[in-house]
């Protein structure tokens, strides 16, 4: 549940390419497949919502704890609510918490990045040690930590993920941002006349785009493995709100009588996460982001 | 090209009453490398003095390490020097206000045609892109001036809507010219412009910004360690041996009168073709006692 | 270039180390204090009075300003005493030395499987040329990576209780009591807790074997003539050890939570369930305590893992950015 | 081993090699049936503009193109065992033939080393199979002879320790260890100081004399060419245009393209003169080139020279290939596209078009 | 830990293993505010008194008692009882024990529930207990475990740490302790009663997971445990030899409604909470059907408070959404707050926000851990909540239930309720009116007040499960527990 991935950071912005009018992910069976269930996922976190599969959230829509059935397709759960719509809204919210979150990861990450990369000395420093230091604290305790202060639910998860997922994304924006800081056009920007303001947004920021995106794609996946961890340990988001490890959370219990209370949202989020790492593997490849490992 | 000067590049006369475009005095950049006791300095330069003047390229040769990318920074003011002076226009390039005074009016081009542009711009933005810093042109204006500029380095304006990977090296290198020149600086640097491209290409390049300098009359220092490609855009000429300025003088004198014995191993070194040294002799190694007792 | 060189990284590095450990001492301990509510609060329950808390809160010193509180924890770790628990008075150190025996071999045994079973599959997976043997690696390896531990445990769990499959899905056997016993109660919860570090390894030594395949020492080795087989013994093992290191370091700070997960859904009685229950229980002392290790051990880890780069390749020693 | 010196095959015959990446846009051909010859023993230089097919010919000649390299006709041996054509062999022969007879030195001398392992070993590993092999002392003279100094130091070091120079002196060490019969260097000095660039091009030559190894030179630097080969073969649009002894080629340049080159020189040139450059930029072809490579770019250019290929022909004791010099015997016109040459595409032709007005 | 050393090499007897939810957090009974400490102190203290199966006060430590004026009390220690370190108990000890607890220094919750002015021995065998003022619930306060009894002579000596290790009289001594973990017991060799306790060694398992402990019961590693979840009975349902029951308890969920600076000020959304409080199906849905309905005074003390009938007792959605209506609140957000330590309620929590929501509020819920509940809703000061859904421990007589509801008597609810002095003055009455039908009647009508005010809602019963392997053990099991003890027999508990 760390913020691992530290295979996939980089340097170096994506090098010149032709403009591909193919579909994306040429040639690249597996990421394709990630992509459309992702495509899936995303359309039922989307559309979920209007499908009339009745409310998420009404009590003793049904038996309590009834298998799935014609009527009930994925069963009900312990207060008798159908299962199906909560998987949806479930979909949703992991969807929506663990993208907000990485959203604002990557918002932060990539102006502190940046700044470590562009001024050097004593920003840089703060910057990079900062990153250290809450890179040197265990993920999910400090989640844990996070969730005791501002109390479990949505907030602290949220915060939770972009705390543990922002250390990497600096260190990655920072080394792809330093190869480009020194690069001829950089310099002869500055040369120009140019403030750090025209710098960082209109040469760093683009060139770090590649490196950024698949990191962000990445931290997406432990985004989500992160909200469902905290949400299984009854930190994350609280019932009757349902993320898709809110729901095994609530399931657990009943394992042994009602396993597809675990077994369907367990399995969904599963390939969920591993859509989104499919497809950043797949943007890694496509935007040819080496696989060039971030030190400390 | 039409509108550019064929001819041989003749030395700009240079008008006694006018006062150079930059002037390094005394000037010593020391950097630090290293942490804690492994701490050293390194003297890149050692105390260099030299004038450029309005219209005139000072060339600059050396072995690698030299000195010559320092010395272009420090005069661009990227570098601070650790003491001495630079003067642009008789104030100093760094400190206080700088910024805003040098806006637009020195420029650079770099090495690396891959780098030179920044690869998510269109070709235009990058050449318009001094011009947005200044602000001096109104937005509309900006292509305009970026088509002109394009056909004065010798390119397509077509090409203006393309990104750097669709050119080639040597296009890469012209547009970064052209960048350099539209917001006719006073001064543009050319650090080892040509050094990455072709021998063809290099040649086109060469010949550009002769021409362009005749034609537009900024200053320049050119930096190169190919004292050839040096000699042949250059008024004057400086040689950097270990952080110093070793010799200089105008470029006539380092075809044949050089004098300095690295210059002249430089210009050694530099075989012809058209009558290959039929022995390596001339070439035999320097060993280490003897490059050390150069200056 | 001098010894002196490799020294003077490593020496580089454990400062560091000291440095992050300090700050993090000061998060846990101002992380713990902003925790809403009191041990008193815990341990008096709801209907207890005010006054009767605000007594036992002055009774723990927690009535003193926080920056003396800090300060006194600090001298006491110096001198190797990480405090009692407010609620047993039992000292940190006694919980720690009993429930880190459960939490380290957890995450050995862990770390155990991750490295023996991933370091022969990257290497294969890397060595493999076919479209289907790389694409095959590659699903696994997704898939694996994108299990959530805790559903995987409980899958487990289901399975292996449901059908009574022979192994156990909760307690703890001490490795002292009964060895054989203990290996078969931990044999679940460390693979659970492996399949993530597993992946990781397969898909980092995979990339990295591929990556190495790819560089010009090895064109150049290939060049003379050397065996596919000489040439992977002699140049690639090692330079794609050091990126198969750092996911290793960084694979302990996720043994961690993972742990935490783990021995949750075991009835492990490790380190990380008794962080939780301590900051449920508001003991401020056992929190502060077991986090500070933690982090320690972890950058204790990453040290090491540090180390072992230098010792792998020599750029970093000398301070080169590979 | 150097008793075969003598045999009679030339170490490298390349006769009409095409060679072509496969990209995601499409084939991109870097031998366009290229011909070379190197002689026992000979010093060749081959130059050529960036992507004019140096590299390329360099690697074919060890079956050790990238993997998207396609092999698309014509013949290439080496010390006359065939590498590309009928009869090539894979496997332990392919190795046999890399360890015995072939050698390479590279462009980036530190990146040809492996980091990770002292000098000491990787000069083991590289050395002669058998006896000597474990012997350091071998190790240590074959750096001796690279006019490395500090030999002990320089056996202890990681390559990053050692300067550009220092590390490519390593490399000619390791590549002539087991004494080869062709050295191939590519651009050996691209990546030294300016200064030693000489003194390396210097050891290469004399190291490969005094072994009677040939060296294939493979560079764009035209002032080191004339100064240490005998021979040159001057390369563009991935096929030799000009071929023949150095000072011959350089001192009266036949080709348009070499005289060009050599006109744009700078150097030579008396102050204040100007260079004519040559316009343009060299083509990237996608497919096989249906007239002379240069044709577009050429100043000189005769109507046919766009769509009818110019045959090799033996002019001046050196060989050409080009319509304005159809040879002393022959003639011009008759000589190319005989049905077995692959002819070039229409859609290939418009590319190159294409390209050739991008340059403009 | 506590018993110190290492476990005794224990008779080979008979042996039980109790699957444990949590472990204790305090060992010191004055100190100890939890039922989850006081079930492992139970083991080894015991009290004056203790109760028996009708929540009647039973002879324990003492083997009677007169009430000599309304607050003043003798009690007669029972002859020949032995700490587990084999001294004798003597007056001192209870004299010390009891002092040591109104000593505001050990901050005991339970100094307040006894109301102690004084306690002084009387000879070697009596004790003199003197009340502030009269206390009905006095003696039945006793039986709580805070009051239980330590050995003060070594407390005083130094020897004994009441902190970090147990010594009582009672059933069982701790030999081995592992914090979060487990706990070893053997038997007490000096215990008074014969034949008590049925086994000769006890070990406890801590095991927080609710699953878990159902996994363990299944395959036999634990021999009887307890479950706040009423679907573990479901869980374990069809287990051949696993045997679950539910036991009444006094204990009851409640709603604490935040009437001093909340929407819920006015009276009348309290009055549409109250009528969309549906209890038979919080019950039935939330609880698994487990639990009974329950009034103020819980029904466990048979015919003093019946939830149907007192006011607002049965839900009325439409009458509630008119008042939401006339409120003006239809459409507004209220927070339910849930307690993490309380697994159930939550899903008691998502029952209301249906109903609340079907009245027109639109509700949250929001889970907070007790440490946040303390400080915002029980801190005494100014409340910071909307709803919270807990519990209220009834213990073993009415008056002490009826004291929660009371901000003058108890602080924590200060900050949330709003003082009614007819109230106050009827719960005052109660605590001090002797048992009969005055008292019955003062209790219904503080139950119909507390009913009326709407400002804490008692909802249903919070039961106890206890489930055994009945291949291993045979328990029993008190039909109801004041003490939130479900397992107050334990000691009589058989290993087969
Ligand atoms: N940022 C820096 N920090 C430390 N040392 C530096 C820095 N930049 C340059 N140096 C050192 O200063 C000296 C001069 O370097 P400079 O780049 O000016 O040389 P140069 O003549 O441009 O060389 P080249 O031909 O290789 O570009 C060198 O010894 C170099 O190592
Ligand atoms: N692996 C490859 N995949 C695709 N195209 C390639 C590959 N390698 C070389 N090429 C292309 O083949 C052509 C010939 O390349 P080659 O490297 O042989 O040229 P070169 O003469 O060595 O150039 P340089 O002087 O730049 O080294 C070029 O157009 C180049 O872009
Ligand atoms: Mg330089
Ligand atoms: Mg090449």
């Amino acid at each position: 549940m760390s913020a691992i991935t530290a295979s996939p950071a980089s340097t170096g912005p994506p090098p010149a390419a032709a403009p591909r009018r193919h579909l994306p992910f040429h040639g690249d069976a597996l990421s394709r497949l990630g992509l459309l269930l992702l495509i899936g996922f995303l359309l039922v976190a989307v559309f979920g919502a209007w499908l009339p599969l009745g409310d998420p959230e009404a009590v003793n829509a049904g038996p309590r704890l009834a298998a799935p059935s014609g009527r009930l397709w994925a069963g009900t759960d312990s207060l008798g609510r159908s299962v199906l719509p909560r998987l949806v809204e479930g979909i949703r919210t992991t969807f929506l918490l663990a993208g907000t979150a990485v959203m604002v990861t990557a918002a932060v990450s990539v102006l502190l990045g940046m700044m470590a990369a562009y001024y050097r000395g004593l920003v840089a420093e703060l910057i990079t040690r900062g990153a250290d230091v809450l890179f040197a604290f265990p993920a999910l305790l400090l989640a844990i930590l996070l969730a005791a202060i501002v109390g479990p639910g949505a907030p602290g998860a949220l915060i939770s993920i972009v705390l543990i997922c922002s250390p990497l994304m600096v260190r990655v924006v920072r080394a792809a941002s330093l190869s480009v800081v020194d690069r001829d056009f950089v310099v002869a920007a500055r040369v120009g006349g140019a403030g750090p303001g025209r710098i960082l947004l209109v040469h760093l920021l683009p060139n770090i785009a590649g490196p950024a995106v698949v990191q962000a794609t990445y931290a997406l996946s432990v985004g989500m493995l992160l909200e469902s961890g905290l949400s299984f340990l009854g930190l994350g988001l609280q019932p009757p709100s349902a993320s898709l490890g809110s729901l095994v959370h609530e399931g657990a219990v009943y394992l042994p009588i009602a396993p597809w209370l675990v077994l369907i949202p367990g399995t969904l989020l599963t390939l969920a996460i591993m859509a989104v790492n499919l497809v950043g593997d797949g943007l890694r490849d496509a935007l040819d982001v080496r696989g060039v490992e971030v030190r400390r | 090209m039409s509108v550019l000067d064929h001819g041989p590049v003749d030395p700009a006369p240079v008008e006694p009453g006018r006062p150079p475009v930059v002037s390094a005095r005394d000037v010593v950049v020391a950097y630090r490398t290293g942490h804690g006791r492994r701490a050293e300095q390194v003297h890149a330069l050692k105390g260099v003095s030299l004038d450029i003047m309005p219209g005139q390229t000072l060339g600059v040769v050396g072995e690698s390490g030299s000195g010559k990318t320092t010395l272009g920074r420090v005069l661009l003011g990227l570098v601070r020097p650790t003491s001495g002076q630079v003067l642009f226009d008789g104030l100093p390039v760094t400190g206080r206000g700088t910024a805003r005074r040098l806006r637009g009016r020195l420029q650079v081009v770099l090495q690396n045609p891959d780098w030179s542009l920044n690869p998510t711009l269109h070709v235009w933005r990058s050449v318009a892109e001094p011009l947005a810093v200044t602000g001096r042109t109104a937005r509309r204006a900006r292509r305009e001036a970026v088509a002109d500029m394009l056909v004065l380095v010798g390119l397509d304006p077509a090409l203006a809507d393309r990104h750097p990977h669709q050119l080639s090296g040597g296009q890469r290198q012209r547009v970064a010219i052209a960048r350099a020149m539209i917001t006719r600086p006073d001064l543009i640097v050319f650090d080892e412009a040509v050094t990455a491209l072709d021998v063809s290409v290099q040649t086109q390049v060469l010949n550009l910004i002769r021409d362009l300098q005749a034609e537009r009359g900024f200053a320049a220092l050119f930096i190169s360690h190919d004292i050839a490609a040096v000699r042949y855009v250059s008024h004057g000429l400086a040689v950097t041996y270990h952080g110093q300025i070793v010799e200089s003088g105008p470029v006539e004198r380092f075809y044949d009168r050089a004098e300095h014995p690295y210059t002249r191993r430089l210009i050694g070194a530099m075989p012809t073709i058209t009558k290959p040294t039929s022995t390596m002799q001339t070439t035999r190694p320097v060993s280490r006692r003897e490059k050390d007792d150069l200056p | 270039m001098a010894p002196s060189g490799g020294l003077r990284y490593f020496a580089g590095r454990l400062v560091t180390g000291a440095v992050t450990l300090w700050v993090v001492s000061v998060l846990v301990f101002s992380a713990v204090h902003l925790v809403p509510g009191g041990y008193p609060d815990i341990v008096l329950g709801p209907a207890s009075s005010p006054q009767v808390r605000e007594a036992l809160r002055a009774e723990f010193g927690l009535d003193r300003p926080l920056v003396l509180q800090y300060l006194e924890w600090v001298r006491h770790v110096l001198t190797g005493d990480l405090g009692t628990s407010l609620g047993t008075g039992e000292p940190v150190s006694a919980q720690l030395m009993r429930r880190l025996p459960v939490t380290a071999e957890l995450a050995g045994l862990s770390l155990a499987l991750t490295v023996l079973a991933g370091v022969p599959l990257a290497l294969l997976a890397g060595l493999s040329r076919g479209r289907f043997g790389r694409g095959l690696s590659r699903l696994v390896g997704s898939s694996a990576m994108s299990v959530p531990d805790f559903v995987l445990g409980s899958l487990l769990v289901f399975l292996f209780s449901r059908f009574s499959l022979g192994l156990p899905v909760g307690g703890y056997v001490p490795l002292a009591e009964d060895p054989v016993a203990n290996l078969r109660s931990m044999a679940l919860p460390a693979l659970t807790l492996s399949v993530f570090g597993l992946a990781l390894v397969v898909r980092t030594g995979r990339d990295a074997v591929a990556a190495t395949f790819s560089s010009p020492h090895i064109a150049a080795a290939l060049a003379r003539g050397e065996r596919i087989g000489q040439v992977t013994r002699h140049h690639v093992l090692r330079n794609a050890a050091i990126p198969v290191l750092t996911v290793l370091a960084t694979y302990a700070g996720y043994l961690m939570g993972g742990a935490v997960i783990v021995e949750n859904l075991f009835s492990l009685p490790g380190v990380a369930q008794a962080v939780l229950n301590a900051i449920n229980g508001r003991d401020y002392a056992t929190v502060q305590g077991l986090v500070l290790v933690a982090a320690a051990v972890f950058i204790a880890i990453n040290l090491l893992a540090d180390f072992a780069y230098g010792v792998v390749d020599p750029r970093i020693r000398a301070g080169h950015r590979g | 081993m150097s008793a075969e010196t003598g045999s009679a095959a030339p170490v490298l015959a390349a006769t009409d090699l095409v060679i072509e990446y496969s990209t995601r846009n499409g084939p991109i051909r870097s031998l366009d049936q290229a011909t070379l010859t190197v002689g026992s023993g000979q010093i060749v230089a081959l130059v050529g503009e960036s992507g004019s097919g140096k590299s390329t010919l360099g690697m074919a000649t060890g079956r050790l193109l990238a993997s998207n390299a396609v092999y698309a006709g014509g013949l290439l041996s080496v010390a006359g065992r065939p590498v590309y054509g009928p009869g090539a062999q894979g496997g332990e022969g392919l190795r046999a033939l890399r360890r015995e007879v072939l050698a390479f030195v590279f462009q980036n001398p530190v990146a040809a080393l492996n980091p990770t392992m002292r000098i000491r070993r990787q000069m083991e590993l590289a050395g002669p199979a058998g006896r000597e092999a474990r012997d350091g002392s071998s190790a240590a003279e074959a750096l001796g002879e690279v006019g490395l100094t500090d030999v002990p130091r320089v056996l202890r070091s990681y390559p990053h320790e050692l300067s550009g120079g220092m590390a490519q002196r390593v490399g000619i060490a390791m590549a002539l260890r087991r004494r080869p019969r062709l050295l191939i260097a590519d651009e050996p000095t691209a990546a030294v100081d300016a200064t030693l660039r000489a003194q390396i091009l210097n050891l290469l030559v004399s190291q490969c004399r005094d072994q009677g190894c040939a060296l294939l030179l493979l560079t764009h630097d035209l002032h080191a060419v004339a100064q240490h080969t005998e021979q040159i073969a001057v390369m563009y649009g991935g096929r030799m245009v000009e071929h023949g002894p150095t000072a011959e080629v350089l001192g009266r340049p036949m080709h348009p393209y070499t005289r060009a080159l050599v006109a744009a020189l700078p150097g030579e040139e008396r102050p204040g003169r100007r260079l004519e450059a040559i316009g343009g930029v060299p083509p990237v072809l996608h497919a096989g080139c249906p007239g002379c490579a240069f044709a577009p770019r050429c100043p000189d250019a005769l109507p046919n020279c766009r769509d009818v290929r110019p045959a090799d022909a033996a002019v001046a004791g050196r060989t050409l290939t080009c319509h304005l010099h159809p040879g002393e015997i022959g003639d011009p016109s008759a000589a190319p596209n005989d049905a077995g040459r692959p002819r070039a595409t229409e859609a290939g032709r418009r590319h190159l078009d294409k390209e050739q007005e991008a340059a403009r | 830990a506590a018993g110190g050393g290492s476990p005794a090499k224990g008779p080979s007897g008979a042996q039980l293993v109790w699957g444990k939810s949590a472990d204790a957090d305090v060992l010191d009974p004055p100190a100890a505010g939890n039922a989850t400490s006081w079930e492992l102190l139970d083991l080894t203290y015991e009290n004056l008194v203790g109760l028996d199966d009708g929540l009647k006060v039973v002879p324990e430590l003492a083997t009677s008692w007169d009430q000599i004026s309304p607050t003043e009390y003798l009690f007669h220690l029972r002859k020949g009882v032995k700490f587990a370190n084999g001294r004798e108990l003597t007056a001192d000890d209870v004299v010390g024990s009891l002092q040591r607890l109104i000593d505001p220094a050990t901050a005991s919750i339970w100094a307040g529930q006894l109301g102690i002015a004084s306690v002084g021995a009387d000879g070697d065998t009596r004790v003199r207990v003197k009340l502030l003022k009269p206390k009905t619930p006095f003696v039945a306060a006793l039986a709580g475990s805070p009051a239980a009894v330590l050995p003060m002579k070594e407390l005083k000596a130094g020897t004994f740490d009441p902190k970090k290790q147990l010594l009582g009289t009672g059933p069982f001594k701790a030999v081995a302790h592992s914090q979060g973990e487990s706990w070893t017991f053997e038997r007490n060799p000096y215990h008074w009663r014969t034949g008590v306790p049925a086994v000769d060694k006890l070990t406890v398992r801590i095991m927080p997971d609710d699953a878990a402990r159902a996994a363990a019961l299944r395959d036999g590693s634990v021999d009887f445990t307890t479950f706040e979840v009423p679907d573990s009975i479901r869980l374990l349902e069809g287990q051949a030899n696993v045997k679950t029951v539910v036991q009444s308890t006094t204990d009851y969920y409640r709603v604490d409604v935040n009437a001093t600076s909340s929407i819920f000020r006015d009276d009348r959304l309290r009055e549409a909470l109250a009528l969309s409080i549906d209890r038979e199906k919080i019950k039935n849905v939330a609880l698994g059907g487990v639990g009974r309905a329950s009034a103020a005074v819980p029904p466990a003390f048979a015919g003093v408070c019946d939830p149907a009938t007192v006011p607002f007792g049965k839900p009325d959605a439409q009458r509630a959404r008119q008042l939401v209506a006339a409120a003006g609140a239809t459409g507004k957000t209220v927070e339910i707050s849930t307690i993490s330590l309380v697994p159930m309620s939550s899903p008691i929590a998502q029952v209301i926000q249906q109903n609340l929501q079907d009245a027109g509020l639109r509700v949250r819920i929001a889970a907070l851990d007790i440490g946040a509940v303390m400080k915002r809703a029980y801190s005494g000061k100014d409340a910071d909540f909307d709803l919270v859904v807990s519990w209220s421990a009834g213990y073993a007589d009415p008056a002490m239930d009826l004291a929660w509801y009371d901000p003058e008597l108890v602080g924590f609810n200060k900050g949330f309720v709003k003082p009614d002095p007819r109230l106050h003055s009827l719960i005052l009455d109660g605590l001090a009116t002797e048992p009969g039908d005055r008292r019955t009647k003062l209790f219904r009508d503080a139950c119909e007040r507390i009913a009326q005010n709407a400002n804490i809602i008692p909802v249903v019963t919070k039961d106890a499960i206890v489930a055994y392997r009945s291949d291993t053990t045979s328990v029993s099991i008190l039909p109801v527990e004041g003490y939130a003890l479900p397992l107050r027999q334990l000691a009589e508990f058989e290993a087969k």
